[in-house]
């Protein structure tokens, strides 16, 4: 895997110490470095809804919530939910690894808009900062979901702070998906076809496309809340005719795409591991592709099945069930191309590869629970359970965060130039998928018992269960801790890594790391497929030659 | 401490959910677990070093053979489970037009429960086994969710619109009642028990409900109502007034003056109630004074109650009586 | 690029003259059906105005097609949740 | 800000002007599709009220002054006329031409504004303004709000809007009558022109459905 380890250097001139006081780095316009700015913003948010998360599973340990009051544990589940979402799952890997490796795996020198870039970051900390002052303020306890007519009239938390918050860092988001587009259509190199962009490069694509059509329509549902909040009369309120299922049309008409938001650039990491831990093409690279765009498109026509028991006419409802089973097959098609690229490979089971096969595990029960919620019958049985709760945190939790942290454990070496301890991150991975499953496993079998989800107090025959999912908290708390810990002491310390590592065919791996601000001395041309990994020495197959590559 | 699996199935159509739910989980169980094991063995035979063969890689022509049947096949499954579950649901969805009539008004943070019979009850129902049950529910504030684990069902409660819901219980005992949609700080606190009975226990039950005598019925407090504050003056056959009689008035379609034809459905009702001017039926002036504000949810209810009663094969005279 | 001044002037004027039509329209006696016939016009002076104040129509067709995607994807919005509204007024 | 290797390219990232020129109008493209789609979770709110409530929004809409929107429609349009064509002066660099349209444009912007204002003030006097001190006869009277809700909402944003517009032109149009240089990079004014005509385009469609529900 790595070639004989003759000796590798820092390069002198590199993105890191292109400047070291603190202005370069607030003021900067490098995408690596806003990548870095955004890494360590997230981390932050991250570490805010964790510690709501461990108090709300302390808190559910015994049915009578003996801990803290109603009011303050519906306050603990929003902040989890408001934090977790906008301001750690949806910028984490768009962000952090998209900004930082876009413009390098295209062969460009930084995004369209580097000014655009860094101010995306800036309204992304300024509406955290709103969304902080409303948390110590008093916090809001209407969910993550901000139902009306709760939240527009009868709540009595900082609902309008908490909304601006969310208003701002949706621009953020826009931003970021306007950069990615146009970046991607206008600053590709030349001979990097669209053919021949990594599956990385495709899923940012298709996420931008989400990031850019959805998230305006959540800043006017948001903005229309505030309004109705501040003046008393709006247009949800059903007392002027008003309906609350618009609200919740609107509002699921973005959550719904935010979710493809959070797993596609996810499911690109792992087409990115699972095609260089086997070091071969991947399997059906078009239809990956047109599966990412499945997925981005399908995702804005299934958001009813959110509302299969909210008052929704049955025959829409039919529909919108018939809709998400079509959805439900772009990621089908990605999860059997992952598992057919592992087919007559060369796997090695460095720590990314562990992350990329548990992100495969945990997706693929998170899928299949979510066809099961698909189905309308059994939807009206599990929705608002913990049934629900177990299924998009194995989405979410096992998906989204998994493929973070793979993504980020492959990509260290590029962004810091050093390698992260190869044993340790082995058995952080082995902790995380443990302790997850521990923690919620159980919760799908409290759902179908029939355990709303969102409640403070519970009957006493849940109680086991909700045990046994709060005491795998500690083991996934561990599994988060490590790669903090080892990450950043190898980040100073850790062994030098040379410019590529894995020996992988990809344009980021051919340049120095850290890389140069510029990124590359002079923009390369491209003539080779997305995963060459050179001609397979074992089979005399003819694989797809140039002229194949160039005909498509 | 008993770890049921399944919460009860104690209503007509909880075993077919059931069914699905357990197929279902068949199917993905089986596909996860395939997923599971083709990974682990190409990971065991393929890995780096190992002297598997790995030569005859199928061609792109292959991969799309293969691409397509390992899509098309779970898809026409799946389908099948749509097409079942549709019908399931189009079954739960759809009130029998024969049930037990009850009416039921979600407040923050509690249940109130009225029975045809006048009881009134809060965060319990009573039910008799093996009857359909009618709910129709309201809400005074925000969005509840009339949700009962062991019967498979849950509705979501939405305020200023009535919402029906039906279901059969087939097995006595109490069975939880929760609170599905967030609805504020006692949230969590807002659940009660639903009490299946035999129908003597039942009949025992509404006889003995309470210590005081048998309470006034649903029928004749709206009748009550329907006279003290005026509505009998021109609904029953005042000269001066011309206003529509609401005699059999239930459930049939009526001719509006913009043109359209609206089912006097328990909405309809409510409307002309709270807004009478918005649906004036056709041949008549729209001189009606808006109750809004007026009525509690509990008057509205026995009004619409005491007008479904005004059925044309009542003798007239039952009708007069004060 | 010579600024053709005539043919903004002839969109301005066909612009006022759209402006005329849907007003008139809206006089006619068709009570609650008369957004059917201002959409279209509506629709009409849209049009023209992406097309040549905006320059749209002598442009690279990936602009046109961005602003497609937008008023599409709002289309798909309301084609869908009208699903719902339409069909809630149906008998079980 | 410090001087990045390869920064102090005229058009970094870019390979030339043309390829900027391209960038800048796409990316604005794409920030004018979200702006449809906010826009359109309102435009949505309306259709669903005005099937609901389609009686009301009659009654309600009787109130409206419908000349006077005619008359808004009809200036916004020039606006956009004369914005489109400074927008070709600018481009090729002809300042008086474009300060000259610039401050017509603004007059038609602020003209606009004067008469939503009194639009707002009128339907104060009237008791129209929703909320408590909401007066209004009618067979529905609090759907009827609903329409005025939407009305003060839906115009209220499009005003923002076009109050972002005139700030950005008088501050482009100042800069450029200040230091001539400032028309060296013609591209921030394709981009307010695009801005300006879709503002155009919302009230375009934001008249029928506020001005010509039911005309008297």
């Amino acid at each position: 895997m790595t070639q004989t380890p003759e000796m590798h250097f820092i390069p002198r001139e590199n993105y890191l110490n292109q400047g070291k006081t603190l202005v370069s780095w607030l003021f900067t316009h490098d995408h690596k470095r806003i990548a870095l700015l955004y890494l360590i913003s997230i981390t932050f948010f991250f570490l805010i809804g964790s510690i709501a998360a461990v108090l709300m599973r302390i808190e559910l340990t015994n049915p009578h919530g003996e801990f803290f009051t109603s009011t303050t544990y519906n306050k603990l589940f929003t902040l989890h939910g408001v934090i977790m979402v906008w301001f750690f799952l949806i910028p984490s890997i768009p962000n952090v690894l998209g900004n930082f490796l876009l413009p390098i795996m295209i062969g460009a020198r930084d995004m369209a808009f580097p000014r655009l870039n860094l101010l995306s970051w800036y309204v992304f900390m300024f509406g955290g900062l709103f969304a902080l002052a409303s948390i110590i303020l008093g916090g809001v306890d209407t969910g993550w979901t901000f139902y009306t007519p709760y939240s527009s009239t009868y709540s009595n938390g900082w609902v309008i702070a908490m909304a601006v918050g969310i208003f701002i860092n949706g621009f953020s988001s826009i931003f970021t998906g306007l950069n990615f587009i146009v970046t991607v259509h206008k600053l590709r190199a030349p001979g990097m076809t669209w053919f021949r962009l990594p599956l990385f490069v495709w899923t940012l694509y298709s996420t931008s496309l989400i990031f850019v059509l959805a998230t305006p329509v959540l800043a006017i549902t948001l903005t229309l809340v505030a309004l109705e909040r501040g003046f008393g009369v709006g247009i949800f309120d059903p007392r002027i005719g008003g309906d609350p299922l618009l609200f919740q049309h609107l509002f699921w008409f973005y959550s719904h795409p935010a979710v493809y938001i959070m797993i596609l650039p996810a499911m690109g990491v792992i087409s990115e591991l699972i095609a260089a831990f086997s070091r071969k093409p991947i399997f059906g690279y078009d239809f990956i592709v047109y599966a990412s765009l499945g997925i981005a498109f399908l995702g804005f026509l299934v958001w009813g099945h959110h509302m299969f028991v909210s008052g929704q006419s049955i025959y829409a409802g039919m529909i919108f069930s018939l809709l998400s089973f079509f959805v439900a097959v772009p990621s089908a098609i990605k999860v059997f191309n992952w598992t057919a690229t592992l087919y007559k490979g060369h796997i090695s089971f460095e720590a990314p590869l562990l992350y990329a096969l548990s992100f495969i595990a945990l997706f693929t029960i998170g899928g299949m629970t979510g066809l099961m919620l698909a189905s309308l019958a059994v939807d009206v049985h599990v929705t608002q359970t913990y049934f629900i709760v177990a299924h998009f945190h194995y989405i979410m939790v096992g998906g989204a965060v998994m493929a973070y942290l793979g993504g980020i454990h492959y990509w260290f070496p590029k962004i810091s130039g050093r390698m992260y301890p190869e044993n340790l991150a082995r058995w952080a991975a082995v902790i995380l998928f443990v302790g997850f499953n521990l923690a919620f496993f159980p919760q799908f079998i409290l759902g179908y018992m029939g355990m709303p989800r969102r409640y403070h107090v519970y009957p006493e025959e849940f109680q086991f269960l909700n045990i046994v999912s709060t005491c795998g908290l500690p083991l996934l708390g561990l599994g988060y801790f490590l790669p903090l810990c080892y990450l950043g002491w190898s980040a100073l310390f850790g062994r030098i890594a040379g410019p590529n590592p894995w020996d992988a065919p990809g344009l980021e791996w051919q340049i120095p790391s850290p890389p140069p601000s510029e990124n590359f001395p002079c923009i390369p041309v491209v003539t080779r497929r997305p995963y060459d990994y050179g001609t397979n020495p074992d089979t005399h197959e003819p694989e797809e030659t140039e002229e194949e590559s160039h005909a498509r | 401490m008993n770890l049921p699996l399944l919460p009860y199935e104690s209503s007509s159509y909880a075993a077919s959910v059931d069914a699905i739910f357990l197929s279902l989980l068949l199917l993905c169980g089986a596909i996860t677990l395939a997923v599971f094991v083709v990974i682990i063995f190409f990971c065991i035979r393929y890995r780096r070093g190992s002297s598997a063969d790995r030569t005859h890689y199928p061609s792109h022509g292959e991969q799309v053979g293969i691409e397509f049947t390992w899509i098309i096949i779970p898809f026409v499954i799946f389908i099948g489970l749509f097409i079942w579950a549709g019908n399931v649901y189009y079954e739960m969805f759809s009130p029998p037009t024969d049930g037990l009539a009850i009416y039921v008004i979600g407040k923050q943070w509690m249940w109130k429960i009225e029975h045809p019979g006048g009881q009134r009850e809060i965060n319990q129902l009573h039910i008799p086994v093996n009857r359909n049950i009618v709910l129709t529910l309201t809400s005074q504030d925000v969005i509840h969710d009339f949700d009962v684990p062991a019967f498979r069902i849950k509705h979501d409660v939405l305020p200023g619109r009535y919402v029906r819901m039906w279901f059969k219980a087939t097995q006595t005992g109490t069975y939880h009642l929760f609170c599905g949609q967030y609805c504020g700080d006692f949230h969590s606190r807002m659940a009660g028990s639903i009490i299946v009975m035999s129908d003597l226990d039942y009949a025992a039950w509404l006889q003995g409900s309470g210590t005081q005598s048998a309470p006034e019925s649903l029928v004749a407090e709206g009748s009550r109502y329907f006279h003290s504050l005026g509505c009998s003056g021109c609904h029953e056959g005042s000269l001066v007034v011309h206003a529509p009689s609401l005699n059999g008035l239930y459930q049939q379609p009526v001719p509006l003056q913009s043109g359209q034809i609206v089912v006097a459905n328990d909405d309809y009702l409510r409307d002309s109630i709270l807004q009478p001017s918005k649906n004036v039926p056709a041949g008549y002036q729209p001189i009606m004074p808006s109750f809004q504000g007026l009525l509690s949810e509990e008057q509205i209810i026995a009004l619409i109650a005491y007008i479904k009663s005004q059925r044309n094969d009542l003798p007239p005279n039952s009708r007069d009586q004060p | 690029m010579k600024i053709n001044l005539s043919r903004y002037l002839r969109v301005l004027l066909s612009l006022f003259v759209l402006l005329a039509l849907t007003t008139a329209l809206a006089f006619l006696p068709l009570g609650a059906w008369n957004w059917l016939v201002e959409l279209p016009v509506a629709f009409a002076m849209a049009g023209l105005i992406l097309l040549f104040f905006m320059k749209v129509w002598s442009s690279e067709p990936l602009l046109g097609l961005t602003s497609a995607v937008g008023f599409t994807w709002l289309c798909l919005l309301i084609l869908l949740v009208s699903l719902d509204y339409i069909s809630r007024a149906w008998p079980e | 800000m410090p001087a990045e290797a390869g920064a102090e390219l005229p058009n970094f990232p870019f390979k030339d002007a043309g390829h900027q020129r391209e960038s800048a109008l796409f990316g604005m493209w794409i920030f004018l599709a979200t702006e449809v789609l906010f826009f359109g979770g309102m435009f949505m709110a309306y259709i669903v009220y005005r099937y609901l409530h389609g009686q009301a929004f009659q009654e309600a809409g009787a109130h409206q002054e419908w000349y006077l929107g005619f008359l808004n429609t009809a200036v916004l349009l020039t606006s956009g006329f004369t914005m489109a064509l400074a927008v070709d002066f600018a481009r090729q660099g002809q300042r008086n031409w474009l300060l000259v349209l610039f401050g017509v444009t603004w007059l038609l912007g602020a003209a606009f504004l004067g008469i939503e204002g009194y639009e707002y003030y009128d339907k104060f006097v009237q008791h129209l303004v929703p909320g408590t001190g909401f007066r209004f006869t009618g067979s529905d009277p609090s759907a009827s709000e609903m329409f005025f809700v939407l009305y003060f909402t839906m115009t209220g944003l499009h005003m923002f809007h076009m109050f972002v517009g005139l700030m950005l032109i008088l501050l482009f149009g100042g800069w450029s009558w200040v230091s001539p240089s400032f028309l060296l990079k013609p591209n921030r004014f394709e981009v307010l022109g695009l801005y300006w005509a879709f503002v155009d385009i919302v009230w375009v469609f934001l008249y029928p459905l506020f001005y010509l529900v039911h005309p008297r």
